[in-house]
């Protein structure tokens, strides 16, 4: 692991109207780790994710991606730097069709950009890396079906694929098995390790099993501020969190 | 075999009223020529009508398919700025098609362009310009000098136009002591609320209005007037025209005067009988147009004398023609393709002889201007096919 | 007081719902468990009268089938949406208000009742629902239904998607509910919080009812549970 | 300074009847989120009614009885076509109503043909009430402006204190969560579009005889009325009032100055006559006065998108 | 890719490079020539306008401005060329208003694409109404009330082409259409095309696939504004003359109504549109003062009943007929075509009649009507009209409900040949 942190949060703040919803986060996300998140409804996690998105602009304080300052940048320029993220309630192109999808996220990556001179079916890059994503996510029998309608977990599956096509290597998940059965959830754990290979991924869940299995290191958020950070075990025995978070039985 | 005549000009939308009414004067009087068998070798007229929607664009669009059925002949009158553009193309295509010529009549368009700068060997008008109506409307003007302030509101498109820089022109060569207190042009047919205009003409201190404005733009300007108690007198153009009686009601009555080349209560017992006759046909209108009925009465007699209906035969014909009509002759100018005739400055007023939309209410001759004194130099340099 | 007899339901030509029988008496807490997919969500959109279907469902004396959403509102059957719907646009206070049905007196639940229980609502009263974070339009819309003062309540997965201590006081709530006298009718998959609280459970697979028994019976059977709820 | 309280004067005058022409658009487009094309129409439809009574009862009978036909016309039409056309998105809800405004102005001329017909204003009102610098003010126009202020608060009462309009609010993006709350929302929605209906015709019943009456009236209301509840603020009643008070106004001052650009540069010592778009500069400002409230529009909708009052950005 | 699919596009564009070339030949009426004239533009202008409303998901009210601005230019240019100050050959204007539409597009379109959805479409309208009014202001450009006009028959004569008869300007119509038609359908197999897409589905999350949305409208905007130029001066070429109803809301409306009544969710679907709002309100304004009444029945009926437009029709039919099952509904649609005659017959009737008794300058009540003469006030006709709409009607409902089990039986068949 390198010493620059992937993300850095530093007195992060953000204000609606009068109400502080985050107040002062400051958190390391190390390189290659996998980190989640966790915390009570309404702490503001989805909150922060929107933030380091630049989907919403702190009120004050500083976010940096790899030591760069991406304060206040707008969403498509951050993501341009290699970050991407996923959405808690599904968002994608419903008129279009899976792979279509897909291709839609390797577009600018693969540096076609605003092209309106480049054929699509001729670039063959941008096929076969959509190909081979479907692959992995098990859509490949779904490849011409319209995103609109397909079944709820394919839908999650495919916004992960979206999140990861691109070839970020910062990865943000927000409650990425949520709505999901125990089996779903099993095969949308394995994928997600898969495809986040040698990645950065900051994630927020609720399923406590999922937590365990996959953070690297968890971080609780507690009324807009980060109260503990550590390995799942040492998370799982503090009292705080099992105070504030957990309640009194552990998953 | 017919000899179409095209008629082009708006049936649908806001001024297809006023479109209506011309298309009945000519299918009037193509049916009395065609029963009294005024054309030669059995030929008859045929009034095809045509939607322009009042548009430009759309007049040339209605013209090709006009060409399409082989009509040689078209009359417009509603709007100047379509009369450029059918002059423009007209020229153009007989141009292009030597042989196949087209003819245009026009009955109504008065900016005086059409018959000056932009003149043309294939337009004939047989109503008198903005000029030179301004010129009969500025001599009674002379006797009026009651009348200290003026104010002109025009629509804004070339007719309106004309009409204020005429008027401008005029009152300071015959009336210098007049003052013109104020001009406005306004859009075409989109001002709902006129209470503004009047308002101003109000704080201006007008006697009097000049306004070549017709169909909505003048009922609402009139009545926006009434509602304000604006006292002036307007001296317009258009007031006979289809709706706007009924619409100025009695707020008309001995305030709005008009000019134009014949009006029905002047007295004339055979004009009194195309009145009645009209009235019993198509009782939603009146005659109005008397230059109609000049118009296809000297179109007859040019095929008779050309002995063809073939439209290159019937412009020279047409040329420098004169004819007499009920209340006196009237001269096509070879010059200018101009026709010459008597002009009428009348009142609307209440008991007359004839009324117009039922409404009660009619025109009162003011005064009369003879032929001779309505005559104005052009600047046309007519070219003539060979 | 809820009679369900060979109810069949249909999303266009499809046909979902494959004639199930279901009961609920007065005051008991009953819940319908089953995979993803199953037909629960569209068992009580049934009910609501939100999708197409045929067979009998007796309320009380009244048959509901053929009747309106809103007339079966009216006849006192709550519904809390799977995925919540909150107005967003309006404001937490109003939210709660849309719930209250016109023409009727003081029910068994009132704002304030809402705002006690879950004192985070009162901090948001006047915040557009729409800015509330997930687990707080899940209570929001709980209550909301609340206000309608419903004999029979039917809740669509309400711990989706909440933190543990929360899950906590949805349980606490349902209970709450059936304390003041009206039953329910719980959709889970999870087995968070049903069978601690139902008197009985269905479990449901492919349209149909598969099993419908207390929870200790469920808890025993194990290959029903392999075979129809992957535990 | 005498003057300008009468322009001002007079901008009101002018204001409240944009008020009365626009406040059932408001209401239905501020509840429904529908962008009422045919709105128009209906005041036309208003006017021919209320004429049709008229020659037979009289005009006040027609006051009465018109809008309510309308308004029944426009429940009608709510409750067999728009609803269908609503599940397949506002934009086709709009092409509707579209349609529905050529619809309604060819059935007009079908009825009544294309001429205006003679419908006046009542005898009863037709006489001057009061005169400011000159110029009198007629007792129909005072009756005008009173009919648009209680329209104002009429509609005020309905939006702002009731909870139907919450509960439209909440219908828009989940009518059926609404409708099984216990409210029957497609009633609701058929009585929102009639009442908003139903005010377009009685601003029709009232309008049609101070202008004209004939199948061009819709057409030349036209989007004036959209102006109007853009600048105010989508879906802000109190918006929609301002609006129309301040475009009243700017108007019927407009007309009022004529100056132009040219001149005033030319006070100063600057001259525009060369510069490029001359014509533009030398315009009078009273020549330019009826492309203001549009000009006002576009710089409203990019500077604040959600017009003056407007709570909602779409 | 096998040899067939490759050069299916090929084959398909030099098919109708082929059938526009016989055009004139089959129709060589003036008349028919002109109705194919306003076609070809109609298709550039209505493609052009589903860059915004069917690919980008923008509604626009104001998309004659681009049309009306790039005529003008074109033909301001073509009065420079008969001034001798332009040497550019005539058929080669287009470029000219096309880049003034797009540079307008730029303008305009840098201000509107920063919103999107009602508000974008408001400010469509707003831009619309404010150049139509300045058209009244500014008249050395567009000329008032009269517009501007020019003579075709000018400058370098290119491959011929004199541009005199109406067939050298069917030709130049014809090539710019196929030109304009085919690289708008290349441009939405381009990243940019697709991403508009993607913008219209999902504006959010395109930004987080590293594009912004508002640039992706920006171009797409843009473009569609060089493309509506090049319709403007076709018109302009066409008719060597253009008003400032051209850049007016009801150009702006009848674009609208042609991309949508051909259905904006398939690539040629303005097409269908554009021939069929054309026909409808060229061929059918000659024949009756109704032409309006209809229009806005049939443009109702087709959002109402069907929202995906004429192509959209078409395109349900496509796996019918790929599954071969078409017989199968013929039967039921020959049944309903009858009963809709029926009602259709009646309501002509009627709507005629009506018309006629309302219209003033009707000279007598007597009418024609398909070359029958009757009596429009008798009795007689209304019963006959009334009552073939009212047993139309009647029938109609009930073969409807047969196309309906017809679509059934097809379906089921489908959807068991797609499992096996
Ligand atoms: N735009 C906003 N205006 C006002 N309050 C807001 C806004 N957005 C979010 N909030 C508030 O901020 C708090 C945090 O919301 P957030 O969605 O980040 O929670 P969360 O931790 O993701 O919860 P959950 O797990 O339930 O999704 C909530 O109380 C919410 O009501
Ligand atoms: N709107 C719809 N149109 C067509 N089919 C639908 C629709 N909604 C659900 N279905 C189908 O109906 C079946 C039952 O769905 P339902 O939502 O009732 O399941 P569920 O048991 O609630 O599962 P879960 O909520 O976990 O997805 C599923 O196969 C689903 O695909
Ligand atoms: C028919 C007339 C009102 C037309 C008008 N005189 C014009 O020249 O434009
Ligand atoms: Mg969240
Ligand atoms: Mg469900």
């Amino acid at each position: 692991m390198s010493a620059t942190p992937a993300i850095s949060l530093q007195d992060v703040e953000k204000s609606f109207g009068s109400t502080r919803i985050i107040q002062g986060a400051t958190l390391d996300v190390l390189d290659g780790e996998r980190h989640a998140i966790i915390g009570p409804n309404g702490a503001g996690k989805s909150t922060l994710f929107h933030l380091i998105s630049g989907h919403l602009v702190p009120t004050s304080g500083r976010i940096e991606l790899r030591g760069r300052d991406i304060t206040g940048m707008a969403p498509y320029r951050i993501n341009r730097l290699g970050l991407s993220r996923s959405f808690q309630i599904t968002t994608l192109f419903h008129r279009m069709s899976v792979v279509e999808n897909i291709r839609c996220a390797l577009y600018y990556p693969l540096g076609y950009r605003y092209s309106f001179w480049r054929l699509c079916p001729r670039l063959k890059d941008v096929h076969e890396r959509a190909d081979e994503i479907l692959e992995r996510l098990g859509l490949t029998g779904r490849r011409d079906v319209m995103a609109g309608m397909l079944s709820y977990a394919e839908q999650r599956a495919l916004e992960i694929g979206l999140t990861v096509a691109g070839g970020a290597d910062v990865i943000l998940l927000d409650e990425p098995t949520a709505g999901m059965s125990r089996s779903e959830t099993a095969r949308a754990v394995d994928l997600i390790r898969a495809l986040t290979e040698n990645k950065t991924l900051v994630m927020v869940e609720h399923d406590m099993s999922v937590v365990f299995e996959l953070a690297d290191r968890v971080s609780v958020l507690l009324y807009g501020e980060v109260i503990a950070t550590g390995t799942p075990n040492e998370i799982k025995s503090s009292r705080q969190v099992q105070e504030a978070y957990l309640g009194v039985e552990v998953a | 075999e017919p000899v179409k005549i095209a008629y082009i000009d708006p049936l649908s939308g806001g001024f297809a009223n006023i479109g209506n009414a011309g298309l009945a004067h000519f299918r009037f009087m193509a049916e009395q020529l065609n029963a009294e068998n005024a054309l030669p070798d059995g030929l008859t007229y045929e009034i095809v009508p045509f939607d322009n929607k009042i548009n430009a664009a759309e007049s040339l669009t209605v013209l090709q398919s006009a060409i399409d059925q082989g009509i040689r002949y078209v009359v417009q009158g509603n709007g100047s700025s379509v009369a450029h553009a059918l002059v423009d193309a007209i020229n153009k295509y007989n141009q292009r098609n030597p042989g196949e010529e087209l003819l245009f009549l026009n009955y109504a368009a008065i900016d005086p362009a059409l018959t000056n700068e932009k003149c043309s060997f294939w337009h004939f008008r047989f109503d008198a310009h903005v000029d030179m109506k301004i010129a009969a409307m500025t001599d009674y003007l002379v006797d009026r000098p009651e009348i200290k302030k003026i104010y002109l509101i025009n629509q804004d498109y070339s007719f309106g136009h004309a009409v204020a820089a005429a008027a401008e022109k005029m009152i300071a060569e015959k009336r210098p002591d007049i003052e013109i207190v104020g001009n406005d042009l306004h859009p075409l047919v989109k001002v709902k609320d006129f209470s503004p205009y009047v308002a101003k003409i109000q704080q201006s201190g007008a006697d009097a209005v000049i306004t070549g404005n017709w169909g909505n733009d003048l009922s609402l300007l009139v009545n926006a007037g009434k509602d304000s108690g604006l006292d002036v007198e307007w001296l317009t153009f258009y007031a006979g025209l289809l709706g706007g009686v009924s619409a100025l009601g009695d707020a008309g009555v001995d305030h709005v005067r008009q000019i134009s080349e014949w009006h029905s209560n002047v007295p004339n017992e055979e004009t009194d009988a195309i009145v009645t006759e009209f009235k019993a046909q198509y009782p939603e209108f009146d005659w109005a147009y008397y230059r109609v009925g000049v118009l296809m009465d000297m179109l007859t007699k040019a095929i008779n004398e050309a002995g063809s209906a073939d439209p290159k035969a019937v412009a020279f014909a047409l040329e420098d023609m004169r004819i007499d009509t009920p209340v006196g002759e009237v001269w096509m100018r070879k010059d200018d393709h101009q026709s010459q005739q008597k002009l009428y400055l009348a009142t609307l007023a209440k008991g007359q002889k004839f009324d117009l939309e039922n409404s009660g209410i009619g025109f009162k001759t003011d005064q009369e201007f003879a032929l001779e004194d309505t005559v104005l130099p052009t600047t046309c340099e007519m070219q003539r096919p060979e | 007081m809820l009679q369900v007899r060979n109810l069949n339901a249909y999303y266009g030509k499809s046909h979902v719902i494959d004639g199930i029988d279901l009961d609920v008496e007065a005051g008991q807490i009953v819940s319908l468990m089953g995979r993803n997919g199953a037909g629960r969500s569209t068992t009580i959109k049934a009910i609501m009268g939100l999708v197409q279907a045929d067979g009998s469902i007796r309320f009380g004396d009244m048959e509901l089938l053929g009747l309106e959403p809103h007339q079966i509102a009216h006849c006192g059957v709550g519904y809390v949406p799977e995925n919540r719907d909150i107005f967003p646009s309006l404001s937490v206070r109003n939210n709660l208000l849309l719930g209250v049905k016109s023409g009727r007196g003081k029910g068994r639940w009132s704002p304030e009742d809402a705002y006690d229980l879950f004192p985070v609502l009162r901090e948001r009263a006047d915040t557009a629902a729409g800015f509330l974070s997930g687990g707080e339009q899940q209570m929001l819309a709980m209550c909301r239904t609340l206000m309608g003062d419903p004999d029979l309540v039917m809740v669509d997965e309400p711990t989706e998607g909440l933190a543990p201590l929360m899950v906590a006081k949805v349980k606490e709530l349902l209970l709450e509910i059936a304390r003041r006298g009206a039953s329910i009718l719980l959709v889970e998959q999870k087995l968070t919080i049903a069978p601690e609280i139902s008197e009985r459970l269905y479990v449901m697979g492919h349209g149909r009812i598969v099993f419908s028994g207390t929870p200790a019976e469920l808890e025993a059977d194990h290959a029903l549970r392999r075979e129809w709820m992957e535990v | 300074m005498e003057g300008w309280i009468f322009f001002l004067f007079n901008g009101i005058v002018y204001g409240l009847l944009l008020f009365m022409m626009s406040s059932g658009l408001t209401l239905i487009f501020s509840m429904m989120g529908v962008l009422n094309f045919a709105h128009a129409s209906f005041y036309m439809l208003g006017a021919y009614f209320a004429y049709q009574i008229s020659t037979i009862v009289g005009f006040w009978p027609g006051l009465v009885v018109a809008p309510i036909l309308v308004g029944c016309i426009g429940a009608l039409v709510e409750r067999y076509f728009l609803r269908t056309v609503h599940r397949h998105g506002h934009v086709a809800e709009l092409l509707f109503t579209f349609g529905l405004a050529l619809l309604i102005e060819e059935t007009v001329v079908l009825i009544w043909g294309r001429n205006p017909v003679p419908y006046s204003v009542p005898l009863d009102l037709d006489f001057a009430l009061f005169q400011i610098g000159g110029t009198s003010y007629s007792a129909y126009k005072i009756f005008m402006m009173a009919v648009s202020i209680a329209m104002f608060v009429f509609l005020y009462g309905i939006i702002a204190r009731t909870r139907t309009g919450q509960i439209i609010q909440a219908a828009l993006t989940h009518p059926e969560t609404v409708g099984t709350l216990g409210h029957n929302v497609p009633r609701i929605f058929m009585l929102v579009f009639g009442a908003g209906t139903g005010l377009a015709g009685l601003a029709g019943v009232i309008g049609g005889n101070a202008f004209v009456t004939e199948p061009g009236m819709a057409r030349a209301l036209g989007t004036i009325v959209f102006v109007v509840i853009i600048v105010g603020g989508l879906g802000s009643l109190t918006g929609a009032f301002i609006a129309s008070l301040l475009i009243g106004v700017i108007q019927t001052t407009a007309v009022a100055i004529d100056v132009s650009l040219t001149d005033v540069f030319a006070t100063v010592g600057v001259n525009l006559q060369e510069v490029p778009l001359h014509e533009l500069w030398s315009k009078r400002i009273s020549d330019v006065a009826p492309i203001l409230p549009y000009l006002l529009m576009v710089l409203i909708l990019v500077l604040r998108p959600r017009g003056l009052l407007g709570t909602r950005d779409s | 890719m096998t040899l067939g699919s490759r050069f299916a596009p090929l084959a398909l564009v030099l098919g109708t490079v082929v059938l526009l070339a016989l055009l004139p030949h089959m129709f060589d009426s003036r008349y028919a020539l002109t109705l194919l004239n306003q076609l070809g533009i109609g298709i550039v202008f209505a493609l052009s306008y589903n860059m915004l409303l069917g690919q980008s998901g923008l509604l626009s009210f104001g998309h004659a401005v681009y049309f009306g601005l790039g005529g003008f230019t074109a033909l301001h240019a073509l009065n420079a060329i008969t001034d001798g100050d332009l040497p550019l050959p005539v058929p080669l204007l287009p470029i000219v208003g096309g880049l003034m539409g797009l540079a307008v597009g730029i303008i305009l379109g840098w201000v509107s694409t920063r919103r999107s959805g009602t508000i974008f479409a408001m400010i469509s309208l707003g831009f619309a109404e404010l150049v139509a009014a300045c058209s009244n202001i500014i008249r050395g450009y567009f000329g008032g009330e009269e517009g501007i006009s020019g003579d075709r028959m000018s400058g370098p004569v290119l491959f011929d082409l004199t541009m005199g008869p109406q067939r050298d300007v069917y030709y130049v119509i014809a090539a710019w259409m196929l030109v304009s038609a085919l690289l708008m359908y290349l441009i939405t197999q381009t990243p940019l095309g697709r991403m508009a897409n993607a913008v219209r589905d999902n504006p959010q999350r395109v930004a987080f696939v590293g594009y912004n949305p508002q640039t992706v409208r920006f171009l797409m905007f843009a473009l569609s504004g060089f493309f509506a130029g090049i319709a403007g001066s076709l018109f302009a070429i066409n008719f060597e003359i253009i008003t400032a109803q051209a850049v007016g809301i009801e150009y702006s409306a009848s674009v609208l109504m042609m991309a949508y009544i051909g259905g904006t969710g398939y690539f040629l679907g303005p097409v269908l549109g554009a021939i069929i709002y054309t026909a409808l309100s060229i061929v059918l304004s000659a024949y009756t003062e109704a032409w309006m009444f209809y229009l806005g029945v049939f443009f109702i009926i087709v959002v109402v009943y069907a929202p995906n437009g004429v192509s959209g029709i078409l395109a349900v039919h496509e796996p019918v007929l790929r599954a071969r099952l078409m017989h199968r509904l013929l039967p039921a649609y020959a049944l309903a075509f009858v009963t809709g005659a029926i009602l259709l017959i009646g309501a002509v009737v009627v709507i005629e009649s009506s018309y006629h008794l309302s219209q003033p300058g009707a000279l007598t009540t007597t009418m024609s009507l398909g070359g029958i003469e009757y009596d429009a006030d008798a009795w007689r006709a209304w019963a006959f009209g009334l009552g073939a709409l009212a047993v139309g009607a009647f029938l109609l409902r009930e073969t409807i409900r047969s196309v309906g089990g017809a679509w059934a039986d097809v379906r089921t068949r489908m959807g068991g040949e797609a499992a096996a």
